[in-house]
Parts: C-alpha cells; structure tokens; sequence
C-alpha cells in the first residue's frame, strides 16, 4: 500500500520532457518533489504564473507570489505572470499537457467528484470544474477508499460531479488505473497489495485483462 | 479631466447601497485594501460583490462579510471564512458559486464587449442547471453572459495619471479582467507617478479603461499560506 | 462652403476633456490638428494604441510604430500599447467616447455605406465595421456630394452597408446634421451656403425646424 | 523538449502544401519577415493565410503571393496591393474579408479554447450573411467561430529559450493572438536570449504558447506611409 509521497513519486512517472503540467492541492502538489532526472516540467498556477519554483526560503516570502492553494512559492527561470482569464485560456485550448487533481469519488465512466458534500458546507469548486472540463489528460491521485473504508472507484458518483468523462488514469494508493470505455481497467498494482484486495475495494466495473505488474517508481 | 482622487473614501464617494462591486485579488493577494476598508467605513449596504474569494474572517471582503454590508457573494471559492459560512447558514448571505475560469472570462468578456462565451466548464453538473449548452465539435459547451458591475475596485502595483496599470507577479490575477468590465473602475496603486513615467510596453491595464487613481497607503499584503524551505 | 480642414475644425469643437477618440483615414485624421486649447484628448488607434502622438521629426521615424493607416507616428506621455483583440475590445465595450470617420453614403436613419463599390475592386472594411457597431458616438465627415454632385445623404444607402443605424451627426462641407428618428435635421449650415442649397443637396428627409444658424469654428 | 531552433528554414521544415497559416503584423509592421522568406524558398503551394493585410507586391505576404504560393487570403484589408488585385480579378486567388476586430477576436478564441464569441460587427452588411444571429439586451450580434491554423507564424522583439515573447510598439497587433491560436507555433524574434533573462511581469506572450522560436536576421522592417513633421 502506498503512502501520499509513494502515489505522488508514481505519478511523476507519467511527466515527459517538456511538459505543462496544473498540479491540484494535497497529493497532487507533492508530484513536484519526484520530477524524474532529465525531464524539464513546467508548472502552471492556475491564478496566474507559468514556471512555478519550490516555496521561499524563510524571509524570502512574498505576498504577491502565490500559488492556486495560496502558499507562498518562488519562480523559476523562463516563467512567465499572466491574468486569470489567460490562464484558463490556455487550460481551455489544451496548452496544457497533464492536469493532477484529488478527487472524492471517480466512476467508471470517468466522471469525477470533488468538490462538494451535500449537507456539509460548500467551499467552492474554484478552478476545478474549468481544468476537468478542459484538460487533455487528467490523472486522479486519491485514496482507493474512504475513511469508512467504501470503494471512491464507482459505477456512477453519488456526490455532485465536478465534470464528466474527462479522467484518464487514476493512481490510489492500491492500484493504477485507467479509465476504458468498459470501465476502470487495472494497470498496476501497489508492492504487497493483491488483485483480490484492489476487486473487493473496486465498485465500478474492474477489467483484468492480463497479469497485473507490480508498480515501479 | 482628472482621474486622480486623494484616496480610497473619496474615489468610493458614489457607491451607494444595493451596488454590484467586482473586487480584483486571489485569496488576499493583490485585493483593493484600501478600498474595502473605505466601503467598510462608509458602512453602504446590500452590496453585490463579485470576487474569486470572500477574504478571510478579520481581512479583505471578510471585513465587509462581518459588517454585514454583503447581501449576496459570487465567488468560485470561499473556504477560508468562517463568518461567511454562519452567515451563509443562516441565510443571511446569498451566495453564487460559479467556475474560476467561467467567472474570470465573464469578466473579460464585459471588457471586450462581447455579451456571451461559450466555456465547457461546468457541463454535466449543477453548474449547467438552467443554461443554454451547445455542442460545437462534438463537445458540451455553456453559454455564459458577460457580468455587469456598477464599480471594479482594483488593485495594482504601479499606475500613472492617465490610469495606466501595472501589476506585480500574481497579484495581477482577477485585477485587469475586473478593471475592463467596470462602470466605474476605481484603481488603488502602490505607486503612482506622472503620466510618461510607466513605459507604454509594460502597460496591463490601459487607462482608457480606468476612471478612478489613488494611491493607497499602508499595504498590509497579508499572506494566506506562508509556505517556506529549508536553506 | 467648407473646405476639409475646416470640416475637421468644426468637428473638433464636438470634443470633450477626457475623450477617447477614433479618428478615421482622410478628413478624421485633421481633427487632430484642431483640438481646443484647454481639452485632453487621447487619440485611440485600432491597431494598439492609446496617446497617439504627431508624426515624428524626420529622422526619427520608428517602423514598429505606426497608426491604423500605417503612417509613421509618435506617443504622448501616458500612452500604452496593446494587441489588435483588446483594441477593439475597448471599442466594442463602448470606451471609445467618439468615432469619426469618412463614408460614400449615409441614410436617413443612420446606415452608413464605406467600403465596397460594386464593380470596383474591394480593399476591405479594415476595422470600420467593428467601429460603426460599437462606437457609443459616431460623426461622419464627408464632401456633402460626391464627384457627380449626387446627394451623398440619402433616404437608403445604394453602396453596401458598413453598419446601420449608427450615425450620430453628420459634418459635410455645406453643414451639419444630426440623426432623428425622422431622417436628418439641419443643425448648422456653412458660412455662405443657403438652406436651399442644402435641400436641394439633400435626397433623403432634412428636417429644418428652426431658423439654422451659420457654424462658428 | 527544445524549442530553439537556428533559422527560419528548420523552424517551418514542416509546413506543407494546403496547410493553413496564421501570419502576424499589422500591414509591414511586426510580420514575421524570415518566416516569409524561407516560405517563399520552400515553395510550399495552396496555403490558406490568414493575416490582417496581404503585404505590397514586393514585401511581406506578397511575396508569397507573387510566387503563386497563396490559394486563399483571409483578411481585413488588401488594399495595398497590386498583384493581389491581379490574381483577384484572374480567379487565381479566393479571398475572404472579415472585420478587423472579428479576426482578432476569432483568433483569441482559439488561443482561449472559445469555440465561438459574438459581435455586433457586420451585423445588417453583407458579413452577416449566412451567419447566425442572436440579440442580447435589445442589440443584435453575429455569431462568429474561433480561428483554426496549422500553424501561426509570428515576430516578436525579444524571446527567450522557454518561448516567452515580448513584442515592440505597435508591432504587438495580431502577434499575441495568432500565437495562442497556432497547432503550432513558430516565432521569430529580434533578440533570443536564455530563460530568466526577460522579466516575467513584463511577458506578453507565455512560452507555453509558442512551439518553436529562432532569432531572425536581416530585418528590413520596410516603412509603407513615412509620415513625417517639420521640427
């Protein structure tokens, strides 16, 4: 089974040379920390920079450079500031290459739900709803369950959906998935988590269809 | 014409009770400080405020939130406020939640004149209820209209007589969007010099788009999120 | 009768302190040489400026930067550049205080035809369609007749169209007119010229409902 | 992922015949000059070009025109040149005019990912013919589509190895929109220089926009209207 650090060092795995890539808040944000030697990855904000560094060192903060997740962060060479509307822009026209999101339930189909809980009180989807819908290749980092241990994989999400159709892969801390359209075919499996264990957390539709790889990093 | 006020209460002088306010800023970065606190002073009513966040309990629109000056917050993200989740709960606040890119190009487009857009953000959730879609190249699009504001209360860096802006790193966000859809677009700078002084090249916010120019004072820039590295 | 220079003086007595304005090829350009001591006006130039200046002394010409009938110019202090989108964006956004600009054929109801002649070869409307839409206040500047001494205000356009419904006033050589709801209503006329002469030099509908005073420059 | 290419020859080395090509400047100034050159060396056929003006018989697009390379001109204004008429008026050439402000936008469009915007321009002439027609708040619009191109091929000032751009003066124009609209882009520019070297706040164009870029040669940056007054 992994941890948040094992799932974020997997999907880094899936970065190529040149890349744009939108990394959403939680697990997502750590994929920055496992860019592979090599490989020139650059992050976009979505409120507003192209070329985003690693956070300041202490004393070095500055107010007016933020992330989307509102930390104070640096910039690296070659980065470019641009207003809001451009950034969706470019998030809408595709210019960006891979878009990593947390996600509270995805279905088989490749709907996602992120952003609210009926009965609980809403937040907000913020830029989510426009990357999803957007986005030429999403991958969900999340957790194979929930804190009560139900599948998040279903056959159709319970919770409002933050966009449809849109999930390509989803990395868990049991298993890599993608999304088919038969459903959510088993790519890969965590080190010492079984087949069996990913069936039984999996609600929507599994697809076996040879044997299933250990996971590398 | 003089597009210079001495501050913040004088350049808010008409916004009057029941006004549609776009506010620039991203979380607490880049918000019209000054202008909040003036509307806060000035205690108008029943306003309308368009902005990405609500600010946080003690700061930015939160201040006007705990004065209850707000009627009603279009924003894509408002988790950082606890006031705004009472208010809210008991509904005493109105509030629309609308996508972050959706809510940015609405304001673009009241800039550029361009009464709707089309967007794919939001098709097939709640966003979509009530909208016109179309399908153009096999994919789902909204029909999203373009917002109208009695004022923009922006924020920027450095500006000039004529209303030229410049904005700092992501503090610019919202702020030039906001600054083109406004009635009145009322702009606070850090820094504000003689028309000449800003180069032409490096303008984000024409002036023709800016009715408004202080220069405010006491920038507080409070940091949301202080995230920092080992040396 | 007026002569194009002094069509340019009487219109620029129509600015205002703190007008935009738009100043279209020919008789528009010389609005600019006859601003009003006392008014600030920044001329707009549809190809991505604002604070249009006078031409440059010879010698110091500048190739990146150039008017919307690529001459050669200068900028004034508080100028700004932009891209052509945003150009005509703040048109379309009605920023613009004043248009003015030159036509074949204007109608009694504000059509305006200035661009195409049938038969003749087509340059193209440039950016005067997205003006005529859009400009919150239009003035056309034109000869009263063309070179046939036909009526060049007319009760329907014969050229194509332009834009409709979208002239404001009117400044020829023998007077100026505004737009009504009932066709074009004498205003002014030229130092010397009849109110005869501009009826007979009128085919579409010219309202005169008062005595018409003579124009003051 | 190398974005730097030597000259304009390796940058195009794909364009092929028929394609469709976004070509940015506003009459002489700020058109992608090298771009033109290698094009006209290469002698690629059919292409389709859409560009706000056509060049003059002997410079910019009408090179390309004069060497029989263009199959349809899609443009704001032609009106200065000679053997654009020629072949106009022969049937060598198709030629589409659009508002100046549509085909900006139209490309913005693409660049912003907005199948399509509307405008009012056109609206009662012959442009609206055909087009789809929609009132929004008593004022009648046309509904106009985003542009597509194979490619955009756009000059900038400075550029630097991650393909920011900033452009000069009014050689801006088109240049910022066709470069967020190409499959792929190339530009070309008067100064290359290493990432970090231009000033983030000061980027008109983000390198995640532009594909390939190469420092240009040679720039003639030929005058059409020398206006000048006496000192």
């Amino acid at each position: 089974m992994l941890d948040k650090n094992q799932i974020a060092q997997r999907i880094a795995k899936e970065l190529k040379d040149g890349f744009y890539v939108n990394l959403g808040i939680g697990i997502p944000t750590l994929v920055a920390n496992y860019i592979p030697e090599g490989i020139n990855v650059t992050l976009q904000s979505e409120n507003g920079l192209l070329g985003m560094g690693p956070f300041p060192l202490e004393g070095e903060e500055d107010a007016d450079l933020i992330n989307a997740g509102k930390q104070t962060i640096t910039t690296l060479p070659g980065s470019s500031f641009f207003d809001s509307a451009m950034s969706f822009g470019m998030i809408r026209a595709g210019k960006v290459d891979l878009t990593v999101l947390g996600a509270m339930e995805v279905s088989e189909n490749g709907d996602i739900a992120s952003w609210k809980i009926p009965g609980k009180l809403v937040k907000g989807m913020g830029g989510a709803m426009d990357l999803v819908a957007s986005a030429k290749n999403i991958i969900v980092a999340m957790m194979h369950t929930n804190s009560k241990d139900e599948s998040k994989l279903l056959k159709r999400c319970k919770l409002p959906l933050t966009g449809i159709n849109c999930v390509k892969k989803i990395v868990t801390n049991l298993a890599v998935l993608e999304i088919t359209d038969k459903g959510f075919r088993l790519l890969e499996k965590a080190p010492g988590v079984s087949v069996e264990e990913i069936k039984s957390k999996t609600e929507g539709n599994l697809i076996i269809d040879s044997e299933i790889p250990d996971m590398e990093f | 014409m003089k597009k210079v006020y001495k501050n913040a209460g004088e350049a808010i002088f008409d916004i009057s009770d029941g006004n549609t306010l776009m506010l620039g800023g991203f979380g607490l970065c880049g918000i019209p400080e000054n202008c909040i606190t003036a509307l806060e002073k000035k205690g108008v009513k029943d306003l309308i405020c368009i902005s990405n966040n609500a600010g946080v309990d003690d700061f930015g629109i939160g201040l006007l939130l705990k004065n209850k000056q707000v009627k009603k917050m279009i924003a894509s993200y408002v988790g950082e406020n606890a006031e705004f989740e009472r208010q809210l709960l008991n509904g005493e606040l109105d509030v629309e939640l609308i996508p972050q890119g959706t809510l940015a190009t609405r304001c673009m487009a009241a800039g550029y004149g361009i009464p709707a857009i089309y967007t794919p953000a939001g098709v097939g959730t709640e966003v979509a209820e009530g909208k016109e879609s179309r399908v153009f190249k096999g994919k789902e699009y909204l029909m999203e209209y373009a917002f109208e504001a009695d004022f923009a209360l922006v924020k920027a860096w450095k500006g000039d007589t004529a209303g030229n802006l410049i904005y700092k790193e992501t503090a610019r966000n919202f702020n030039p969007l906001m600054a083109m859809a406004g009635q009145v677009t009322i702009a606070e700078v850090e820094e504000l010099v003689e028309a000449g002084e800003l180069n032409p090249n490096e303008i984000h916010t024409p002036g023709i788009y800016v009715h408004r120019i202080f220069q405010g004072n006491s920038y507080e820039k409070r940091i949301e999120q202080r995230t920092v590295r080992k040396g």
